[in-house]
Formats: C-alpha cells, sequence, structure tokens
C-alpha cells in the first residue's frame, strides 16, 4: 500500500504497468520491495530492491572485538538464530583452534536442529498465510511455543539467542531440558502427521503449488541457491553433510530430496526436514556425553592473521561466515554469506511470465528472512 | 392496483426489520466468526470487551463510525460513495421474499426466487465498480478478478436452481418450502427418488454460494496477502464497515436460499418448536459450516477457482440438470 | 483423463478430511495463558533488563565499580561511576545507569562481571507512554527495592 | 436559568466521549507491518498462546486507510524511513503508533558512533503513544503495549497489573 | 386522480420517448464505441418501454407485449455479447476504440 | 387501504422515475465511460421499476438480471480491458459546439414529436384481457404461438456467442 | 562432473603460469598441511600482524580444510577472474559469494570470490587484488548471473567497479546513496 494511488498509466495499452509490491505489503514478509511490471496478472518482470532493512551487520563487524560481535549474528536471521552464532563462533574456533568439548557439540546441535524446527514452522505458517490459510499459523505457533518454552529456559531468551560461546556454550542444560524434548519430539510427530493431513494434501493447496515456480538445478548453481531451495531442485547438497561440521557426522540422518524444482517440491523438503530434525534430536540426546561445556579460551582473544571460512546448514541454506583477522582483537572484516541473499537473487528469473499468485507462492516458497537479504 | 396499495407501509415496515435483522447479524456473525476462529485455532477470540466479548461489535462499529472521513485523491468521488450502498441495498431487497417461518415473509411474490438472483447480479457491478473507483491498482485487479469469478459461478449456481426448479415447478420460495413438509427426507436434499444427485446438487450450490459471496477459499475479493485488501483497499471508516456488512449480510442470504431451496426451510423435522426456530436453526447451521471452511482452507489459485467452475462444476450440473428433466419426464 | 477424473472424488475427499480436523481442533479445550489475569512461568535463566544484587548481609550493592560491564558492552548501554569509600578495600558503586533501549540482552555484562554483582532481571513485560521510563538508574533501584521488599 | 441544560449536555458529552474512547481502546485494529525479529514475537502475540484477539486488536489489516495502531515492530533503516512515513500518513485519524522493541524505541543494538543507515528510533519521524522496550519484548510486553494505550486513551486501566516475579 | 400518475400511459410513452431523445443524443455525441454502444442500450430501452406501456393499457393479451420485450432483452444481450467482442478484437489490433481513428477500416 | 398511502406510491414511482431519467442523462452526458455505465445501470434499474408498475414484475426482475447483471457487467468488462475513456476534444471547439448543437437539436425535435404523438394518441380503450400475463402464461405462450421466434432468438444467442469467441479468439491471434 | 582437486589445482597453477605476473615466476602448488597463518612464507609467518595484507607468494595453494574452511585458495590477476569463472562454471562450481577486503595500508583492494561445489565436498577461493584509487575489475555475471547482486553489493559497499556490469546502482544502501561505508577511511 505505500505505492501512491497512482492511475495504471495504460493511455499506451502496450504499455505494462508497474506494481509496487511492498516495501510493507503482506507477501513481502517484513520489508522487501519488488518492482512488478505486470500485463495484466501477469508479471513480465520482477525485480527485488532489498535493503530497506539493511542494519550495517558487516560495519559492526569492524568496530567491536570478536565477543561483542556475537549477539548481532543472532540478529541477522533471528528464525534461525543459532545457526548463524554457530557459524561464527565456528569461523572463531577455527581460526583460534579452540577446541569444544563433545557435549558442548551435541547441545548445540539439539538446539541448532529445535531451532531449524522452529524455523520451519513460521515459514509453514507464513506461507500458508500468503496461501490465504490462517488456521495453520495458529496450530504451528502452538507447537512454536513449546520449543521457544524449552529454549527459553536454558537459554534465557525466545529469539535472538545468544547461546553459543567461542568454545562452548554460556550454560549447560538439565534434565528438565532433555525430558522437555524428548516429550516434544514424541509429540511433534503426529503434528507432523496432521499437518500433512490438513494441509499437504489438501487438493487446493496441491493444485496451487504443483508445477508452480519450477526451479531448475542448473538455474540455482548459477544463482548460488542453496537450502530447500537446491534440494527441492533434485542436488542433495546439504552443508551437514557435505562439510560436516560440530558433530554431524556422527548422527544418522539422511536428506530429503525432491526432484521437481517446484514450490511443492520445496514445501515437501521443508517438511521432509522437520522429522529428520526430530530423528537427529533424538539421537543426539542419546548419545549426549557428560562433561564441560566449556573449552579452554584465552581471555583476550586475538586470532592469528588470515582469513577463515565456517558454513553452516541455516534453515534456509547455506550460510557461510568469513572473517578476515589482522591479528587484533577486533576483526578486520566480517563477511557474512547469507542464504536468502542469493535464493532471492534467482527469483527476477525464475518468476517471468508468471501470474501475480503464483509469483508470490514462488517468492514464499524461497523462504526469506528479509534481515538476512539485507544484513 | 391493489398489489401495490395493499401494504405499502407494512412493506417498508419490514424492510427496516430486515435492516436491523441484517445490522444485528452482520455485527454479531462477525463476532461470531473471530470466536469461531479462535475455537478453530485453540484459543478463546474476543472476550475482553463487554462479558465474554459481546460488546466487542459495538466497540467495532463505534469506532469506525468515528473514523476521519476522506475520500482518497484521485478516486471517482461519487462512485466511491456510491458502491457501498450498492452493495449493501441489493443483499437487504433479496432477504425481503425469503420466508423465515409460513407467515414471516415481508413480501411474498411468485418469482421470489428470480428476485433474488437478478437482484443478486447487482452485487457483481458494484463490487466491480468500487474497485474502479478507487482508482488503485491493487482494488482494479481485484475488481476484474471478482466479475471473472462472479460471472463464472453464477452459470453452475443458475443450473443447479433451475435443476431444482424443475422438481419444484415453482418460483414461489414459501411454495417450495411447503413442498418439502415432512420428515427431512422430504427436504430437497434429500429427494433422491426425484434426482439421484441431489447431495451433489447441493454442495454445488454451496460451492457457487460460496464463491458468490467472496468467501474464502474464493476470497478473491480481498485476497489479502496478494492484493493488500483487495477492492477495499482505499476504503476506510464506515465505508469499509458497510462491505463488511454487505459481506455477511450476503452470506445470510445466500444460507436462507440453501434453507429454503434444500433444507426445507422453516419446516421442522420433530414440530417441537415453531417454523422460524427450526429455519434460524438450520440457516445458522449453514453459516457455521462456511465460517468453518473459511478457517480451514487456504486460498484458491485465480485460474484453478476458473477451471473448477468451467471444468467441473458446470458439466456436473448440466448433468445433473439433464438428469432430473429425464426422471421427471420417465417417472 | 481418468486420473483427472479421479482426481475430483479423491480432491473432495481431502477436504473433508481437512474440515474433520479443523473440526475436531475446535472442540478441544484453549491454551491460552490469558495474560493479565493468569501469567506463565517466566524461565529461571530469563534475560530482562539487567539489575544490580545485593549483598544479603549488608544489603549494599555488590558492585565495585570496576567498570569491565561497561567495556564489555556491545552497545555502550552502561554507565558506571564510583568512589572508593574511607575504610573499604574496594570502590562502591554511585551511579549505575542502564540505557534499556540499547540493550541487546547478550549477557556479555554478567558474564564479565567479577563479582557476580549483575544479575538479568525477570521484567518481562514493560510497556509506557515514555521512552525515559526505560534509562534505569540500577542504584536508585536497588535501594527502592530495600526499602520495600 | 440555562446553565444547567448545559452543563448536562457538556456531562452527557464528557459520557460520550469516555465511550467512544472505550470503544477505540477495545478495538485497535492494527496495521500488517512487521520489520524484523519484533515481527514474529508479534506474530506470537497474535498465536493461540497468547492471543491479542481477547482485546479485539487481532483484525490486522494490510491496507493502512483501515488500521488504528501501528506497531512499529523492527528496526527502520534510512531507506524505509520514507516508506514508514507515508505509511502512518495514509493511516486516518485517530491514529496511534506503538514502538515495539529498542530498534523502533532508539535504533537499539544498531547504534554505534558513525552509523550510517538506522533510524534512531521511531520518534525522529512520528509522534509515538507507547514504548516496549525488549530485543525482542515477550508477547506479554506487546499485550501490555496494548493495555497502556489503551490506559492512555480511556485514563483507567480495566485489568490488574502483573508484578514480574523476582 | 392526479395522484395515479402510474396509471396514465402518456407517463410512460413520455419517458420512453425521452430515453429514446437521449440514446439518440449520445450516439451523435460519442466518440468511442462502447459509449455507442451504451446509448444503444438506452434506444433499446425506449423501444421496450413502449411496447410494455401499450402492452398493459390497449391490448388484450397481457403476454405479448411482455414477450415482445424478452426477446429485445435477448437481442440486447446478444447484441452486446457481439459488439464487445468486436470492440476488443478493434482494440486489440488498433490499440484505439474511438471511432474516428478506425476510418482505415474503409478502405 | 391505509390512508395516505397513495401518495406513498406515487413519491416510489416518482423515484423511479426520477432513477430512470437521471441514470439516461448520466448514460449519456458524463465524459467517463465508467459513471455512464453506471448510468445505464441506473436507468436500468428504474426501467425494472416501470415494468413492476406496469404489472409485469417477471419482467421487471429479468430486467435487472440481464440489464444490470449481464450487459452492464459485460460493458465494465469491456471497458477494463480496453480503458477507453472520452478522449480530449481535437477538434476545433466551434466544431466541437456545432455538434453538440445539432445532436441537441436533433435530439429535442425527436423527443418532442415522439412525446407529442404519445401524448396527444387517441388511443382505444383496452380490450378485455385474455390472458393473466404471469409467467406461466408468458412461458405457455413462448413454447405455443411465438415458438418460432423463441427458436430464433436462441439461435441468435447461440450464434452470437460463438462469433463472440470467434472474433475475441481471432483478434488474440493477431498480437 | 565432480572434478578433483588436484585437477583443479593443477589447472589453475596453469593459468597462473600462463598470464602470470611478470615479476614473478611459475611457481609450483604448495600441498597438504599448510602452516595456520595464511602465508606460507616464514618470515611474513614471523612478522604475525603484518602477515595477510601482503599477497601470498604461492598463487595456487590447496589448504588443509579444517584449517580454514576452504580447499584450494587461488590468488590471480584482476583480469583473469572471468577466465577463473569460467572454469568454475565448467566444472561444475556455484557462486559462492563475492565480497572486497580493504586493505587501506597497502592502497589495496581485495575482491574474494567463493565458489563451492553443490555436488562435493569442494571449496575453492580465488582472490585478486586492484588499485584502492581506481579500484576496477571485469564482472563475472555474464558466467554466473548470481553475481549480479554479490557485485552490486561490493560496489555499494567498497566502490568497486565492476566494468560491464549491467547495472550497478545501489543496492542494500538507499537508491541515492554515493558512500562506501565498508571502506576503512569511511566516517558518517
Amino acid at each position: 500500500m505505500i505505492a501512491p494511488t497512482d492511475i495504471p498509466s495504460r493511455t499506451n495499452p502496450q504499455e505494462t504497468f508497474v506494481l509496487n509490491l511492498g516495501p510493507q505489503h503482506p507477501a513481502a514478509h517484513g520489508v522487501l520491495r519488488i518492482k512488478m511490471t505486470m500485463d495484466g496478472e501477469y508479471v513480465t518482470r520482477a525485480e527485488p530492491i532489498p535493503g530497506y532493512i539493511h542494519r550495517m551487520h558487516e560495519k559492526m563487524g569492524e568496530n567491536r572485538t570478536w565477543t561483542q560481535f556475537l549477539p548481532n549474528t543472532g540478529r541477522i536471521d533471528y528464525l534461525s538464530a543459532l545457526h548463524y552464532n554457530h557459524a561464527f563462533v565456528g569461523a572463531v574456533e577455527r581460526a583460534a583452534r579452540i577446541e569444544v568439548p563433545p557435549r558442548a557439540e551435541y547441545i548445540r546441535v539439539i538446539t541448532s536442529e529445535l531451532n531449524r524446527i522452529s524455523s520451519h514452522l513460521v515459514w509453514w505458517s507464513a506461507y500458508l498465510l500468503d496461501l490465504g490459510g490462517f488456521t495453520p499459523l495458529l496450530y504451528a505457533f502452538a507447537d512454536r511455543e513449546k520449543i521457544l518454552d524449552l529454549l527459553e529456559a536454558i537459554t534465557g531468551s525466545r529469539l535472538t539467542y545468544c547461546y553459543f560461546r567461542f568454545g562452548g556454550l554460556c550454560n549447560d542444560i538439565d534434565d528438565a531440558f532433555i525430558q522437555g524434548t524428548r516429550a516434544f519430539v514424541a509429540q511433534m510427530r503426529p503434528r507432523l502427521k496432521m499437518y500433512r493431513d490438513l494441509v499437504t494434501d489438501n487438493i487446493i493447496l496441491r493444485k496451487r503449488l504443483e508445477g508452480i515456480g519450477p526451479i531448475s538445478a542448473e538455474l540455482c548453481r548459477k544463482y548460488g541457491a542453496t537450502g530447500p531451495v537446491l534440494r527441492g531442485a533434485g542436488i542433495a547438497y546439504d552443508v551437514r553433510k557435505v562439510e560436516p561440521y560440530s558433530v554431524y557426522s556422527q548422527l544418522d540422518f539422511h536428506i530429503p530430496v525432491f526432484p521437481e524444482g517446484d514450490s511443492m517440491a520445496r514445501y515437501r523438503v521443508r517438511m521432509a526436514e522437520m522429522e529428520q530434525s526430530l530423528r537427529i534430536i533424538e539421537q543426539a540426546l542419546d548419545k549426549l556425553p557428560a562433561g564441560p561445556v566449556m573449552g579452554k579460551v584465552p581471555r583476550v582473544l586475538r586470532l592469528p592473521a588470515g582469513d577463515y571460512c565456517y558454513a553452516v546448514e541455516a534453515a534456509r541454506g547455506r550460510h557461510m561466515v568469513r572473517v578476515v583477522s589482522d591479528n587484533k582483537d577486533i576483526p578486520y572484516r566480517v563477511k557474512l554469506r547469507t542464504p536468502s541473499f542469493s535464493n532471492l537473487s534467482l527469483y527476477e528469473e525464475a518468476s517471468k511470465g508468471m501470474m501475480l499468485p503464483d509469483a508470490l507462492a514462488l517468492l514464499g516458497s524461497l523462504d526469506l528472512v528479509i534481515p538476512d537479504i539485507d544484513r | 392496483m391493489s398489489f401495490l396499495t395493499a401494504e405499502p407501509v407494512r412493506l417498508l415496515l419490514a424492510l427496516v426489520c430486515i435492516m436491523a435483522f441484517v445490522g444485528l447479524n452482520a455485527a454479531y456473525l462477525v463476532l461470531a466468526e473471530r470466536k469461531g476462529a479462535g475455537r478453530f485455532q485453540r484459543r478463546p477470540g474476543p472476550n475482553e470487551a463487554g462479558y465474554g466479548g459481546w460488546l466487542q461489535p459495538v466497540a467495532d462499529v463505534a469506532k469506525l463510525l468515528s473514523k476521519q472521513l476522506i475520500v482518497p485523491p484521485g478516486t471517482d468521488t461519487i462512485l466511491f460513495r456510491l458502491a457501498p450502498l450498492m452493495v449493501i441495498s441489493p443483499a437487504m431487497m433479496c432477504l425481503a421474499v425469503i420466508p423465515f417461518s409460513q407467515t414471516l415473509v415481508a413480501r411474498n411474490i411468485n418469482v421470489g426466487l428470480l428476485m433474488v438472483f437478478s437482484f443478486g447480479s447487482i452485487n457483481v457491478m458494484a463490487i466491480m465498480l468500487s474497485g474502479w473507483a478507487s482508482r488503485n491498482k491493487y482494488a482494479i485487479i481485484s475488481a476484474a478478478r471478482v466479475v471473472s469469478q462472479n460471472v463464472a459461478y453464477e452459470i453452475p449456481m443458475l443450473l443447479v436452481v433451475i435443476t431444482l426448479l424443475m422438481v419444484t415447478g415453482t418460483m414461489d420460495l414459501n411454495e417450495i418450502v411447503r413442498q418439502q413438509a415432512g420428515w427431512f427426507w422430504h427436504w430437497n436434499l434429500f429427494k433422491v427418488w426425484v434426482n439421484p444427485l441431489m447431495p451433489v446438487t447441493f454442495v454445488i450450490f454451496f460451492i457457487c454460494m460460496l464463491a458468490e459471496t467472496n468467501r474464502a477459499p474464493f476470497d478473491m475479493a480481498e485476497a489479502e496477502s496478494e492484493l493488500v485488501a483487495g477492492v477495499f483497499t482505499e476504503y476506510a471508516g464506515m465505508g469499509f464497515g458497510v462491505f463488511f456488512m454487505a459481506e455477511y449480510a450476503n452470506i445470510v442470504l445466500g444460507c436462507s436460499l440453501g434453507t429454503v431451496l434444500f433444507l426445507g426451510g422453516w419446516q421442522s423435522p420433530f414440530g417441537l418448536w415453531p417454523g422460524v426456530v427450526w429455519f434460524l436453526l438450520k440457516l445458522y447451521a449453514l453459516i457455521f459450516t462456511v465460517i468453518w471452511v473459511r478457517w480451514t482452507f487456504p486460498r484458491t489459485q485465480f485460474y484453478n477457482l476458473l477451471n473448477l467452475s468451467w471444468k467441473i462444476l458446470i458439466p456436473i450440473s448440466l448433468f445433473t440438470l439433464l438428469l432430473s428433466s429425464a426422471m421427471i419426464k420417465l417417472f | 483423463m481418468k486420473a483427472s477424473i479421479l482426481d475430483v472424488p479423491r480432491g473432495f475427499w481431502s477436504l473433508l478430511v481437512g474440515m474433520r480436523i479443523t473440526l475436531t481442533q475446535f472442540f478441544k479445550p484453549v491454551i491460552t495463558v490469558p495474560y493479565p489475569h493468569k501469567t506463565l512461568p517466566i524461565p529461571a535463566r530469563y534475560r530482562g533488563p539487567i539489575e544490580l544484587t545485593a549483598d544479603p548481609a549488608t544489603g549494599k550493592a555488590l558492585c565495585i565499580a570496576c567498570k569491565l560491564c561497561e567495556r564489555a558492552c556491545p552497545s555502550d548501554c552502561i554507565l558506571v561511576a564510583g568512589v572508593k569509600l574511607k575504610g573499604e578495600k574496594k570502590k562502591s558503586v554511585t551511579e549505575f545507569k542502564l540505557d534499556f533501549t540499547k540493550c541487546s540482552l547478550c549477557g556479555a555484562c554478567v558474564e564479565v562481571c567479577p563479582c557476580d554483582a549483575i544479575r538479568f532481571s525477570k521484567n518481562y513485560n514493560l510497556a509506557s507512554t515514555s521512552k525515559e521510563d526505560y534509562i534505569f538508574d540500577l542504584v536508585a533501584r536497588l535501594q527502592a527495592e530495600k526499602k520495600q521488599p | 436559568m440555562e446553565t444547567p441544560v448545559d452543563t448536562s449536555q457538556i456531562v452527557q458529552f464528557a459520557a460520550l466521549d469516555d465511550l467512544l474512547a472505550l470503544s477505540r481502546a477495545n478495538s485497535l485494529w492494527p496495521l500488517t507491518f512487521g520489520l524484523a525479529c519484533c515481527a514474529i514475537e508479534m506474530m506470537a502475540a497474535g498465536g493461540p498462546r497468547f492471543d491479542i484477539s481477547r482485546f479485539g486488536a487481532e483484525v490486522f489489516r494490510p491496507s493502512p486507510r483501515q488500521a488504528d495502531v501501528m506497531i512499529v515492530a523492527g528496526t527502520i533503516n534510512k531507506k524505509m524511513a520514507p516508506a514508514v512515513k507515508t505509511l502512518y500518513d495514509q493511516m486516518l485519524e485517530p491514529k496511534w503508533v506503538i514502538a515495539m522493541g529498542n530498534c523502533a524505541i532508539s535504533g537499539g543494538p544498531f547504534v554505534f558512533p558513525g552509523q550510517y543507515a538506522v533510524v534512531e528510533g521511531v520518534d525522529k519521524l512520528f509522534p509515538v503513544d507507547v514504548y516496549i522496550p525488549g530485543c525482542p519484548p515477550r508477547p506479554e510486553a506487546l499485550i501490555e503495549g496494548i493495555l497502556a494505550l489503551e490506559q492512555k486513551l480511556t485514563g483507567k486501566r480495566r485489568w490488574p497489573v502483573v508484578k514480574p516475579p523476582q | 386522480m392526479t395522484l395515479h400518475l402510474y396509471d396514465r400511459p402518456g407517463v410512460y410513452l413520455v419517458l420512453a420517448a425521452f430515453l429514446l431523445a437521449a440514446g439518440i443524443y449520445g450516439l451523435i455525441r460519442r466518440r468511442t464505441l462502447i459509449g455507442m454502444l451504451i446509448s444503444g442500450e438506452l434506444i433499446f430501452s425506449a423501444a421496450a418501454l413502449n411496447f410494455m406501456a401499450l402492452n398493459r393499457f390497449m391490448t388484450p393479451d397481457p403476454t405479448v407485449g411482455q414477450i415482445f420485450v424478452l426477446f429485445i432483452m435477448g437481442l440486447a444481450a446478444a447484441e452486446i455479447a457481439i459488439t464487445l467482442s468486436i470492440i476488443i478484437a478493434v482494440y486489440r489490433n488498433y490499440r484505439s476504440i474511438h471511432s474516428k481513428e478506425l476510418s482505415e477500416l474503409n478502405g | 387501504m391505509i390512508p395516505g398511502s397513495d401518495y406513498l406510491v406515487t413519491g416510489i414511482f416518482g423515484l423511479i422515475v426520477a432513477t430512470t431519467v437521471g441514470g439516461a442523462l448520466l448514460a449519456v452526458l458524463s465524459t467517463r465511460i465508467i459513471r455512464s455505465v453506471t448510468g445505464l445501470a441506473m436507468c436500468c434499474v428504474g426501467l425494472a421499476g416501470l415494468y413492476y408498475f406496469l404489472n409485469s414484475p417477471f419482467l421487471a426482475l429479468m430486467e435487472i438480471l440481464i440489464y444490470v447483471g449481464a450487459v452492464c457487467v459485460t460493458i465494465i468488462f469491456g471497458v477494463m480491458l480496453s480503458e477507453p475513456d472520452e478522449p480530449e476534444p481535437q477538434e476545433k471547439r466551434s466544431r466541437e459546439a456545432l455538434w453538440g448543437g445539432v445532436a441537441l437539436l436533433v435530439s429535442a425535435a425527436i423527443f418532442w414529436g415522439v412525446a407529442r404523438l404519445g401524448l396527444q394518441g387517441r388511443w382505444p380503450a383496452p380490450a378485455a384481457p385474455v390472458g393473466d400475463g404471469s409467467v406461466q402464461a408468458i412461458g405457455i405462450s413462448l413454447l405455443t404461438t411465438y415458438s418460432l421466434p423463441f427458436e430464433l432468438i436462441s439461435l441468435v444467442l447461440l450464434v452470437a456467442i460463438l462469433g463472440a469467441l470467434t472474433i475475441a479468439h481471432g483478434g488474440r491471434g493477431k498480437e | 562432473m565432480i572434478p578433483s582437486l588436484e585437477q583443479l589445482a593443477e589447472r589453475f597453477s596453469r593459468l597462473v603460469v600462463t598470464n602470470a605476473v611478470p615479476s614473478r615466476s611459475p611457481l609450483p602448488v604448495t600441498t597438504g598441511s599448510a602452516p595456520p597463518v595464511a602465508v606460507a612464507t616464514p618470515a611474513a609467518a614471523a612478522a604475525g600482524q603484518t602477515a595477510a595484507p601482503t599477497a601470498p607468494p604461492c598463487p595456487v595453494q590447496t589448504v588443509d580444510y579444517p584449517l580454514k574452511g576452504y580447499h584450494l585458495d587461488v590468488s590471480i590477476s584482476p583480469r583473469q577472474v572471468v577466465l577463473a569463472a569460467e572454469i568454475l562454471d565448467q566444472n561444475g562450481f556455484a557462486l559462492d559469494t563475492i565480497t572486497g577486503v580493504d586493505w587501506i595500508a597497502q592502497n589495496e583492494m581485495e575482491v574474494v570470490y567463493d565458489y563451492f561445489h553443490p555436488l562435493s565436498v569442494l571449496r575453492v577461493v580465488i582472490r585478486t587484488r586492484i588499485r584502492r584509487d581506481n579500484p576496477e575489475i571485469p564482472t563475472i555475471s555474464p558466467v554466473f548471473p548470481g553475481a549480479n547482486w554479490h557485485e552490486r553489493e561490493t560496489h555499494d559497499f567498497f566502490g568497486i567497479r565492476f566494468s560491464g556490469h549491467p547495472d550497478l546502482t545501489p543496492l542494500l544502501l538507499p537508491e541515492d546513496a554515493d558512500y562506501h561505508p565498508l571502506r576503512k577511511d569511511f566516517t558518517a
């Protein structure tokens, strides 16, 4: 509704008109603006214009210490804050060669996977909201509250966790958390089945998503799209498997892949991923070793000069942190490679010639978090 | 001229009553919808304004009335103001012919069914005008959608109603109800010996009714996530409130029609309570289903919606039409 | 062709399944915690705006005004001042200002504090019509708390 | 002689005003407008656990013309500021603004000397009625903000005050 | 007696004449095809009203006029369908529906 | 009979006439095509009222159903697809005025002539009614006396639909 | 097709040899567990704090993944970035990200291209240096259309011009922004 109410200028009817979707638009999931050139209901060109929530994370990385940058990471993609914590913490640990105790690594995996489920639940509900279904949002949020309760009890916050520390975690988990998580896993499975019956198998949803917005594996590669977008195009690329970090190599799970490449495939990938996450959580809880949750860390952190990368599989795809150090206690450069940025960049090409509702269905299926694009 | 002068005053009174009925229904159906949605989603819904939220509609209406009045710049002022009126008045006119009980009908005319459909068709035009007058891109796109949707669903709707007309042989709504006297298998819905596809006809009628009233899953007029607020994007305050009211008035109308045509109207299966109670019971059961459907399904894609009408509903309803004409001829 | 015809009843069935699910939910109890009437338990580790802790014996703030938290804070929202009182080994805090509107609740200050003088409060439901309300004078708050325990 | 009539009229108007204020306070329709992290907590406040609809405030309107209260939930940067201002201008009187979260109050953790992007508080753009601090605030805090707005409108609080646990 | 205006054929006939005149005025003045179409509809309506009025006040069989009006309506619907499709086709090809700009159709 | 209901009925009749006249005027005088269509719709609603007064509720409803529900909506649809607002007058103002004058003159003359004919005509007294003019009677006549025109009209409608489809489709092909 | 690390290293060392910076003779590929610091020269490693700013003497080196987070580190001249992108494109790589680093002390800008392989664990870093006062480098967006946005972003933040880029208007900064905030000498 931002767009001033100008009259479509079809005085020369050959011309198409421009629809400014956003920055405030229900389908923009925040403040994305998409300049749509429309021919009737058909999109001839959809040009995303990000930057409406650029928050200078990379600049902030250069003017505070390594430790002080940590809270920022939880706010880049606030829906999977722990993954972003993990990537930055991992990069610094890699550079400073800090050993992380195994218990901490297992807890990191458990909390990260809980975070992934909660992130996918938010995506699911927001996507259904895009498609006009309101009730799933409420069901998903009810389930998500259970995850938030668990995470809040151990981290102290509900959304922008700052739980991981260089060398471990800021505090240990307790029995209540373990039991609560097991109970949650047990509850979540029937809920996922209910979601399948209520929404996934629903004819209206299937008709809306099947064959809509096909994205080929080659397109993904050319644009660097990762995560469920790439896996929905038939490529089993998952950082947890390809560049195993933390203790993922010791856990048994598989990467859901759907070859169709349409919105439904991306949808199904995420729904299947939630089940895999539950599996990972169960295994990690079983294998959880005893011991400390904090390794040996120097008091003042100075990283050896050089550049270091650390990639994690965030809920939206490959998130890589590249830190450049010049052997000071503040970073020389922090580069955040965020999945939504690359995933959105293919939108212009993928949405050509679609109808407006389909283009929005495609947009939602990319699962964007706008601050993740703008940083 | 007896048909003109006999009871104009009574007619006016009845119209006032209908207005009150529609207004009250609209206000409290909104509340019912919000509370119902809450129940479907396991939350209480509005319950802090007044005891259990009973004053919520009052608060909403008072607020809407006290909002600043503006006609946004660039709009077609006359049409912009006219459109809400055009939306709400036909629905009220149509309710005049609905028999709430054997005697409780504002004006029983022998072409009542036709009346409902003819005035119902004004609705489309009003929504279109409101979209056009807003001079807002979202509103115009939405208006174009609403028209194609309504035109597409008018056809199976009329076909279904014609099927029913063959069965009943009259367009007098009260007469149609009278024919369904007795236990509930005498309702048109279950008259399978007249036409074995009668329940299917009812389902088609219900779907078309949802589409004609622009209710989810066919709410193209106000496709929030796509078109901001659709045709209502530029409307504010009571202008918007009237559209809201019209939506619920249309639902009441559609469900009353469904009750009369298929569910036996004021006929009672047991005869315990007076007819009007039975009528309202059936009416609100249908309305509940409408709400239930809305809070269950996602919105259909626009061309799927047209496909549903042209490729599925119209052929089926044509088939039922042929079938019932054949059955009537044979038996 | 056959598949598309079969699609109609199948699709219709999927709709009925969905409606059955929402109807079962309809008859289940609500899960809302009506906030001002009832409240959720707030976990022990909940991070609210920080507050000073007092020595249970003397009732005075434990803070020694070492300013470590001030330096550790990523958002510069802490301002500490202290004086060295006569007869005491350590400095004691005279001013501890928290500009909560800049805080990101990261916990750096709490972790860096050498004498556990800061902790997270559980003020989870702050709302006010003035933003000056959130520039807390923690020393004054501590004293006010002491007066009316 | 005429004075009593006048006073009674004034009294009546005052009663009407009270009624209107009460109506408005119980029918705050927010604008669908999430910026960042806080928007998720805003959604959670609409969720079944907290259910903002109890106060009649769940009717999120996507069009500013129909909204009464703008919940600024998240950081506003300089690119976004003109758009937010436009949205505020497109809303009709009477309208209110709730600044939710530290970013909306003062730029929050994103303010540092020499920053180039963030607007340091939404009150730099237009008047704000209620401030809800936190990063992000809990949904209860948002409900508390709605109640604070109601208190501002009607002058009294109809709900019990919740003391946070120690 | 003056009250019963609705019982006098003259009122209807004058109204019909007015509609006819308005239609003809529009037909001359309008420069867009759709505008002309609307004026044409007015002329149709004038005829229909005349039929109805005469049917009501003059003829022995009250069904005749109604049937003719029904026919008029059917014709009008057919006319609208065909004209609008022509207009849209013309518009697609010439990007204008102003009658003046269509002169190239002449030759 | 309630006293004063005469006035009421006459008032309603006046309102209907006003709607018809106002609608017609709006339809021909407005420069915005969308308002013209609204005028046409108003005029048709007024006509429906007149039909009701002329003892034919069936036709009144048909008028609304066909004209407002179908014809006007179709026209608006056409308007939306082609957006034809009246162009700025390209000719000289004097010519414009001339055309306007001519149109006014012609239409005024027609109105005067026809209205005079209508008012002055000596209409024979109505004969005794034969049928009752109800829906049933219309249906029976349509299928007996007027079955040939009825079939013809159906044929015309069918051809019109097919023709419309062909024309519109052909237009698209040439894009 | 999944290339092996050795093949790739070989291919890039040939590229470096054929188009090498004149002053430098073709160098062998260093392999295996490189020292934790980025540079192989002992002098630089000893210097510590000034290590990173100097360009690595070895243009193609394989790196121990757990230490750095990538496998192959290639330094090339700015002219060769397109060629390098083409090689990686042919080998089925995908563009991870493009970014800049402002080495203000050396008066140079470093442009870093990260690549990953969607089918295997292979991470390649291509880096090049350009002069800081006239930062210009050819665009690789014809090879990887996804580079379009990354390059725009780099232009936003560092003012590096990508010659041949279709549209360098600010992406994340306001449309009229003429500042480059991630330059080390930037002040608001």
